[in-house]
């Protein structure tokens, strides 16, 4: 499962400082994204109202089936239409992914609003904590995470949460303990605003564009999590599935050139990883950083 | 042994230990064989445990100190048990090391007489070193990884050599001889009193992954490298008192997760399982021939907690039997299985059908897998159809859920399958896919944690209920049933089959766990490699020694008959 | 230059810190979950008396804080204890793994860097264009493929050729050099693959970035071609965020070498730590995590040495 | 130049931004071209070594001796650039790369143009820095961008410009964030290099005082058109163009308090009909509106239909009188030292950033603190406001500052207000103007919104800022508006004493005289007591009533405003006033 660090703390001066793109062109670059990720919501959330088939519905005769008028994206080994399943699969990545992002930014925003405003001594106890936590491989935290929780998709999105929020805590440290010493910050302190007041009015909008860029690339980095988890057999339960399960089944079977149950599941998670990050990069580059 | 010390410190992490096999003393036969004609020749690649899935690492090559099927399949190949269980789950004669065991006054004493064969370093194996192996066992005590099997040790008394190659087991109270020759002695192989000397636990177990204690073995193989999870290599036993093995070198890879099938394509491998649905591939791939091996003896079940209060209704009978018949197992056999499988409702296996009680065979059973049987059996009980088309009874609803290890696809395809079919009798199942830890835990620890769970269960030799179904047994969920005590303890004590069709068919009526069908395990061979259809036993246990190469400049020894 | 000193020991001293932290941390996290040793030793089928035998032998029966005590007492003897499951010196077995997952590491690292440098200068020089914009999505196609897809794709894509399980064919009792390294290509590829679909995106934002700062105009100026501005100029000051995320990604790169390693069959470190982790063996997967610790938080240091030197504004702070 | 026009793509249009400019400069002579700041006199100079986006239109004949750069290959202008025509940029620090020495970067163009070896090259690069003022220049070759002083980078940015012998030198506001004594040895040292290597200079700049005594000659531009064009004697004696003469006024002199000009720039977008000044200008008469006025001939060339003659009218220095008598001391600074933690050693060994320095402000006074750049005047300011730890004591209305803590400390630090330097940062971006002065009233405790609204429209109606500013962000407000909503906010928080820490040095003249103009009525009617730190004396001068000088964390001289600009004691305080007076 890549941890890959989001491009957050990047700065931009445009080399003529006349021609810098105005709030305008964000929506420009966002439209293209939102588009997507519309789509794959409306696939997946609206899909079955359209596609009547029972995603659970097993039929021995048709198994492993071509894509047909039925099937229109053929069927998988317990003979399941495959369009079905990827609608339902879609539903639960997405709002899974959704979740666990909700859950790592709420974490790692707190924690790194500790350590970047805390005294010194706080702040060096949690970034050494922080150092430990992210040079433990996520690997044993979800093996010895996922046998406590009972396996239902809250116990997902939690487990997946609480592996993905170390790197967002470094970066909101690190722009948060940047911020305090900016003029506006002292100028608000001037007028006698306190420590919480300052960290909720003035450091988290100010650090909005960088919040809002990590949390597309949080849930892109959570459909991937879901993926790779069900290969460690940390699965949705069944019948309910998610695109990394169809795609490791698809996988599983690529010798028997089954590519209905590979290719869809592969393009979905592309589609809905490009949605996320671009989204992110439209917002990182639009507009000049605080 | 300096060189071999030297390598060890060298390569601490490659425990490669060369040592010449061609010493003085085996010069001799190993000449005496070329002569015949029938020279090993070939190396062959496979990986390790065929016939049992999903492969598990090598973690023990001590017999008596791991029960895990990928150990055993290597023990098996170096220390021979005295009895090896056949292809029809009865003695085979040609490969256990008893030349023949009888039952004497009135079956409170067992007399076997050994074979003449020799340690691979020439020293005969003699009665004395089952003897050894026994006192091993005593003093292993609970370590003992067969224990309570066949009898061994709680039900023997003593064991002593009566002559050179005579050793008798006296039991306690009379015992069914079949049931303690095929249960018990097939994992009791003599050692090597006089190369291992007196070692206790303390010993033995640090030593298990040491290949110094695998050096003087009396099986078809002797181990000449072991790089733990990566692979095992081994050279015929040129003093190995059975048929003689083909092959000049065996290598069992060692593959947890991987994809096999891409390693058989470019040639590593000589054969691989497959997933079921890749069955017939090898009509589209050239090269290869799909063999069946046939099913494990033993079966797959759902086992429930009835020591959990939330799901009080497994303790009735009639619900037990209507879950049994509402799963059509036909759907599963055909579509998870291919038809390559048996519907079995049964805790005795249909396959090899040498255990099944008269009214097993004639097919009469008390559950037919017919859900009008079902829903009538659950009226009867009182659950009766609610708002959502689930049972009720008391204002509790007929729902619980199931616990299955996620790494096995077959298993979680038909559980889905079983959820479908218990939902159109109202009966609600939500499906758990957990890590294997976590299934054996649940099974042992008597907590209220779990409603149900999938399991696997392979028998070793006679599908006895001792142990398991009656009171106090393990992997049963905590079942218990006065009667079934009774019929367990008689299949156990008297001699013939008579207790056992009795318990059969009275476990057929309680049905204490769910049978679900058991596939078989379709192989990809390389055409290359021969002698594959016979070599692995019920138990998943291997005879290697049948393989054999058809290039390399290899001849043909069967002449071309045998797959 | 004597601050910029000064921070490095501090920072050792942090790292020291962070290591005991881990380990506790592992400490805890491998006891909570349910399970233990003994299942994973004596096969799956096991009484609960056998149990309490096994755990009494590998002494894993006494309170766990003394547990926790006696790993340290053996630490500071220099030993790691021994592994549960496999009975031999965690150390020993530690070497063997971490040999074979350093050589996958720094192959497949090697190949990700030549593959990131190659696609990120190209898509940071083109950052607007249709080819910059072409690059992005090939970049994201990758990073989409979990490691297992990437490596079943190639093992199947290449079957006939390339070998993919183990390290070497077992066929002949010595296999050859050129034999290993045919092994090597398909699991390094494939971590390459999986390096570059995230690297080589930082890499483009970055060269972005920097060409956009007035001293790459003042370069213009002086009359340099754009090509002798993004080698001379711009890609030294790119490089140092990619070094620094190489230095933070040490993790990931041996947690996410599992699916890599699994699917290929190589026995490396990553696959270790799960199979340790599933297992419980306490002492080597506790030795693991140290190792991929150390490896991390000196991987941190490095690339934070060498970003300084490569920094004159941190160097002479 | 003749006839040069450029066009920049703005969100898919193309928008003029410079029109019509000619222009010639003869070789050892410089021409100025000043204007406020996006006239376009930048997009302008960088039009001729063509280093504007790919996407820019230029058209018009661009010739240097003899050769029309309009024509030349992609190639061949990268053989001119660097070669023929220096650039000097205006921010050294983000101009020269900071990971190569300043020798490299130096010797890099001679290695490019002129094949020289690498030996070669740094030996000639060392001869050029030491031409440039660097003592040892041996040694400070291997030096970093950033271990240099702001004046130092500045110097370093010329030899990298001159390395190869241009015929052109552009600089582009080359001495923006340089204090008032620097300026002017940097102009003196182009005027030498221009005068010796007869090389033709091209300053882009907004600031008068250094155009009046270095240029040559002098182009003002306005919205991108060229307004007046001329000798420098005669632009600066005799200015004929109505903006010429405003811009005039609004430079900060001596003695005389700036005047602003009403009104603010036309966007490139809008191309209003006619001349671009008609909307602010003093003597608009329907012709101005209709059509482009051409550049008439005259002592100086002016584009206007009514060019007027005889120079700015003289505006009476008003004479701020001191405060009637010695008012309570409102606040005195007893020993106050700032030690910045610098080793992590114990802190005894940092040089202290304020050394034992005390003062007393009277109510009602106000009270300038000048100094150099770095000689510790913002870190006193801090160090009074409580922002920065420091050693001694601050005492406001008899109460010790230091020893306050939690709200009580809050509450205190609000009756000091303070006004930081980059207006831009000072502000929080993610909030409006209206959303900005309301939070600073709101913190004083008021809850009421409507007494908020109608104090926020009072603020803003004082500081004379436009209503409709107040749904905007500080991004797009101009620097001299969003300075004077940083006041509004300080003022909102009534403070006794305020602190303004170089209110006006990041601000072109314009805006710096709609500023000042603010300032002067708050002191003069309101009675706002308020310390000023600056480097600029010429700029407050009329409205502060005693000086103090601050040089090396020490206050050197203390005097009133008579007798400091008539006759200051300290050496450094004559050099502050004798710069201050040239302007």
């Amino acid at each position: 499962m890549p941890d890959i660090l989001p491009a957050g703390t990047l700065h931009d001066a445009a080399i003529l400082a006349e021609a810098r793109p105005p709030a305008a062109r964000v929506l420009l670059d966002l439209w293209r994204p939102l588009r997507a990720l519309a789509a794959l919501l409306c696939f997946s959330f609206l899909g079955p109202f359209a596609w009547r088939q029972d995603f659970s519905h097993i039929d021995a005769r048709a198994v492993l089936s071509a894509p047909s008028w039925a099937h229109p994206l053929g069927t998988d080994v317990l003979g399941r239409d495959e369009l079905a399943r990827l609608m339902q699969g879609g539903a639960t990545t997405l709002s899974v992914a959704a979740a666990a992002a909700a859950v790592a930014f709420v974490l790692g925003l707190t924690y790194g609003l500790c350590a970047g405003l805390g005294n010194a001594w706080l702040d060096r106890a949690l970034m050494r904590l922080l150092d430990a936590v992210l040079a433990l491989p996520s690997l044993v935290v979800l093996i010895c995470f996922s046998a406590l929780m009972q396996a239902n998709d809250t116990a997902m999105a939690l487990l997946i949460g609480l592996v993905a929020w170390p790197p967002l805590a470094r970066l909101v440290r690190n722009e948060a303990a940047a911020l305090r010493h900016r003029d506006f910050i002292l100028s608000a302190q001037q007028l006698g605003a306190g420590p919480a007041y300052i960290a909720i009015h003035h450091i988290c909008p100010a650090m909005g564009r960088l919040l809002a860029v990590n949390a597309t690339f949080l849930v892109a980095d959570a459909i991937l999590s879901l993926t790779s988890l069900s290969f460690l057999g940390l699965a949705i339960q069944p019948p309910r599935t998610s695109w990394g399960q169809l795609l490791g089944e698809g996988v599983e079977l690529l010798a028997l050139h089954a590519w209905w149950l590979v290719v869809p599941p592969g393009l979905l998670i592309t589609a809905s990883l490009f949605a996320a990050d671009s989204a992110g990069r439209a917002l990182l580059f639009g507009r000049k950083s605080a | 042994m300096f060189l071999t010390r030297f390598v060890q410190q060298a390569y601490p992490q490659e425990i490669k230990v060369f040592w010449f096999f061609f010493s003085k003393k085996n010069i001799l036969p190993f000449a005496a064989l070329l002569l015949a004609g029938a020279a090993p020749c070939g190396t062959a690649v496979i990986p390790n445990s065929i016939g049992q899935a999903p492969p598990s690492p090598v973690t023990s090559l001590n017999p008596l100190l791991s029960s895990s099927v990928a150990n055993n399949q290597l023990t098996e190949l170096l220390f021979r048990p005295l009895v090896w269980i056949g292809q029809d789950d009865r003695m085979d004669a040609a490969r256990s090391l008893a030349a023949s065991i009888t039952p004497l006054d009135g079956n409170r004493r067992l007399r076997v007489v050994l074979k003449p064969w020799r340690w691979s370093d020439g020293v005969p194996v003699t009665a004395d070193d089952a003897v050894y192996t026994w006192e091993r066992i005593l003093k292993l005590g609970d370590l003992f990884a067969f224990t309570h099997l066949g009898g061994i040790p709680d039900k023997v008394a003593a064991v002593h050599a009566v002559d050179e190659h005579t050793v008798d087991f006296v039991f306690r109270a009379p015992t069914n001889p079949d049931w303690v020759a095929l249960n018990g002695l097939s994992n009791f192989p003599p050692l090597p009193r006089h190369a291992w000397g007196d070692l206790g636990p303390d010993d033995l177990w640090p030593r298990q992954t040491d290949p110094s204690l695998a050096r003087v073995v009396d099986g078809p193989f002797i181990l000449t490298e072991l790089h733990l999870d990566q692979f095992a290599a081994l050279v015929p036993n040129p003093l190995y008192g059975g048929a003689p093995a083909h092959l000049a070198r065996l290598v069992v890879e060692f593959m947890e997760g991987s994809h096999p099938l891409a390693a058989l394509r470019s040639g590593e491998l000589d054969m691989t399982h497959v997933p079921l649905a890749l069955w017939d591939a090898d009509k589209r791939l050239t090269g290869f021939k799909a063999i069946m091996l046939p099913e494990p003896f033993g079966y797959t079940c759902v086992i429930y907690n009835f020591s959990n209060e939330a799901v009080p209704f497994f303790h009735d009978a009639r619900v037990r039997r209507a879950l049994t018949d509402a799963t059509d197992q036909k759907t599963m056999v055909d579509v998870v299985y291919h038809g390559l499988s048996h519907e079995n409702r049964m805790v005795v296996p249909v396959v090899p059908p040498t255990w099944l009680s008269p009214a097993a065979r004639s097919g009469n059973l008390p559950v037919r897998g017919d859900k009008v049987l079902a829903r009538a059996e659950l009226e009867a009980a009182g659950w009766h159809t609610g708002a959502d088309g689930i049972r009720e009874k008391h204002g509790k609803r007929l729902a619980f859920s199931v616990m299955v290890r996620a790494d096995i696809p077959e298993r979680m395809e038909l559980l889905q399958i079983w959820q479908s079919d218990l939902r159109s009798v109202g009966i609600e199942l939500s499906i758990r896919p957990v890590t294997t830890m976590q299934i054996e835990a649940s099974l042992s620890c008597g907590c209220s944690s779990w409603d149900a769970l999938v399991d696997g269960n392979t028998i070793a030799g006679i599908p006895d209920g001792s142990g398991h179904f009656d009171t106090g047994g393990d992997f049963t969920g905590g079942y218990s049933d006065a009667r079934m005590d009774s019929l367990v303890r008689a299949s156990v004590e008297e001699p013939g089959e008579q207790g056992l069709f009795a318990y059969e068919d009275y476990a057929a009526q309680e049905q204490p766990v769910t049978i679900l069908p058991q596939g078989g395990f379709p192989l990809l061979v390389a055409n290359r490699l021969g002698g594959v259809a016979e070599f692995v036993n019920p138990q998943g246990f291997w005879a290697p020694e049948e393989l054999f190469v058809t290039d390399e400049g290899c001849l043909r020894p069967d002449g071309g008959t045998r797959r | 230059m004597r601050a910029a000193c000064g921070r490095m020991a501090a920072r050792g001293a942090e790292a020291a810190a962070s290591i005991i932290l881990l380990v506790t941390l592992t400490f805890v996290l491998a006891h909570a979950s349910p399970g233990g040793p003994a299942y994973a030793i004596m096969g799956l089928k096991v009484r609960p008396d056998t149990v309490a035998a096994v755990d009494h032998q590998i002494g894993a029966d006494t309170a766990l804080w003394l547990q926790y005590l006696t790993w340290w007492k053996h630490l500071l003897q220099g030993s790691l204890g021994t592994s549960y499951l496999l009975n031999q010196p965690v150390t020993g077995l530690l070497l063997g793994y971490a040999g074979r997952s350093l050589l996958l590491q720094v192959s497949g690292l090697g190949l990700g860097v030549i593959l990131t440098l190659a696609g990120g200068i190209a898509h940071g020089k083109f950052y607007d264009t249709r080819f910059g914009r072409l690059l992005g999505a090939i970049e994201i196609m990758f990073y989409a493929m979990p490691g297992f897809v990437i490596g079943t794709f190639l093992a199947l894509l290449c079957a006939g050729l390339l070998p993919s399980s183990g390290i070497a064919d077992l066929h002949h009792a010595a296999p050859s050099l050129a034999d290993r390294l045919r092994h090597l290509l398909l699991p390094a590829l494939s971590l390459g693959l999986m390096t570059y679909s995230g690297l080589a995106r930082y890499l483009a934002e970055g060269i972005a970035a920097e060409l956009r700062l007035p001293y790459t105009r003042t370069a213009l100026a002086k009359g340099l071609g754009p090509w002798a501005i993004l080698s001379r100029h711009v890609l030294p000051n790119a490089l140092r965020p990619l070094i620094t995320l190489l230095g933070l990604s040490l993790p990931a790169l041996a947690a996410g070498s599992v699916a890599i390693e699994s699917v290929f069959a190589y026995p490396g470190l990553g696959w270790l730590l799960w199979r340790s982790a599933l297992s419980h063996d306490y002492p080597l997967l506790i030795g693991g995590v140290l190792l991929t610790g150390l490896a991390t938080i000196l991987g941190n240091l490095a690339a934070d040495m060498v970003n300084t030197i490569l920094d004159p504004r941190r160097l002479y702070a | 130049m003749d006839g040069v026009s450029v066009a920049l793509m703005r969100h898919g249009r193309l928008v003029p931004v410079v029109e019509d400019l000619s222009l010639r400069i003869g070789a050892g002579e410089m021409l100025a071209i000043v204007g406020e700041s996006g006239s376009g006199k930048t997009i302008a100079a960088l039009s001729i070594p063509r280093l504007l986006p790919a996407d820019a239109v230029t058209t018009g004949q661009i010739v240097l001796c003899g050769d029309t750069l309009g024509s030349l290959s992609a190639a061949d202008m990268r053989a001119v650039r660097g070669a023929r025509i220096g650039m000097v940029f205006q921010d050294p620090l983000a101009a020269l790369n900071p990971s190569h020495t300043i020798g490299a970067q130096i010797a890099e163009p001679i290695r490019l143009h002129l094949g020289a070896s690498r030996a070669e090259s740094w030996r000639r690069a060392i001869d050029l820095l030491a031409e440039v003022g660097f003592s040892e220049a041996r040694l400070q070759a291997h030096r970093y961008p950033h271990q240099l002083s702001g004046g130092m980078r500045q110097r370093a940015m010329i030899a990298v410009a001159l390395s190869c012998g241009p015929q052109l030198l552009i600089a582009d506001e080359p001495t923006t964030g340089l204090d008032a004594v620097l300026k002017h040895q940097m102009l003196d040292l182009l005027v030498r290099l221009q005068t010796e290597r007869q090389l033709a200079v091209l300053l882009v700049s907004h600031d008068l005082s250094l155009v009046r005594r270095h240029a040559d000659h002098v182009l003002v531009m306005y919205a991108g058109r060229t307004m007046e064009r001329g000798s420098k004697s005669a632009v600066f004696a005799a200015a004929r163009h109505p903006y010429t003469a405003a811009l005039l006024q609004a430079a900060a002199v001596l003695g005389r308090p700036p005047v602003a000009i009403a009104g603010h720039m036309p966007a490139p977008e809008l191309q209003p009909p006619g001349c671009r000044f008609a909307a602010r200008c003093g003597f608009f008469q329907a012709p101005c509106g209709m059509s482009v006025p051409p550049l008439h001939k005259g002592e100086t060339e002016c584009a206007c239909f009514f060019p007027r003659s005889g120079g700015a009218p003289a505006i009476p220095a008003e004479r701020l009188d001191a405060p009637a008598e010695k008012a309570a001391g409102l606040l005195n600074v007893e020993r106050l030292t700032v030690r910045y933690r610098i080793s992590l050693f114990g802190d005894r060994l940092a040089p202290a950033a304020v050394d034992g320095v005390s003062l007393s402000l009277a109510k009602g006074e106000c009270l300038a603190v000048v100094g150099a750049s770095g000689s510790g005047k913002t870190t006193l300011g801090r160090a009074v406001s409580q922002i920065v730890p420091y050693e001694g004591s601050v005492i406001l209305d008899s109460v010790t500052l230091g020893q306050l803590r939690g709200p009580a400390r809050r509450a205190a630090r609000r009756r000091l207000g303070i006004v930081f330097q980059d207006p831009a940062s000072s502000l929080n971006p993610a909030m409006t103007v209206a959303g900005l002065i309301a939070e600073a009233i709101r913190l004083g405790g008021t809850r009421n919104s409507a007494t908020i609204r109608r104090r926020v429209l009072d603020l803003l109606e004082s500081l004379g800022l436009p209503m409709e500013i107040l749904s905007q962000y500080p991004s797009s407000l101009s620097g001299g508006q969003a300075q004077r909503v940083a006041f509004a906010r300080a003022l909102a928080a009534e403070p006794d004493v305020l602190i303004l820490d170089e209110p006006t040095s990041s601000l072109d003249v314009s805006s710096q005289a709609v500023l000042l103009g603010v300032l002067r009525d708050l002191v003069a009617r309101r009675g706002l007591s308020c310390i000023i730190i600056t480097h600029d004396v010429a700029a407050i001068a009329f409205m502060v009533h005693r000086f103090a000088v601050m040089h090396c964390s020490r206050i050197v001289e203390v005097a009133p405003k008579e007798i400091f600009l008539r006759a200051p004691r300290h050496p450094h305080s004559a050099k502050l006033v004798e710069a201050a007076s040239s302007a």
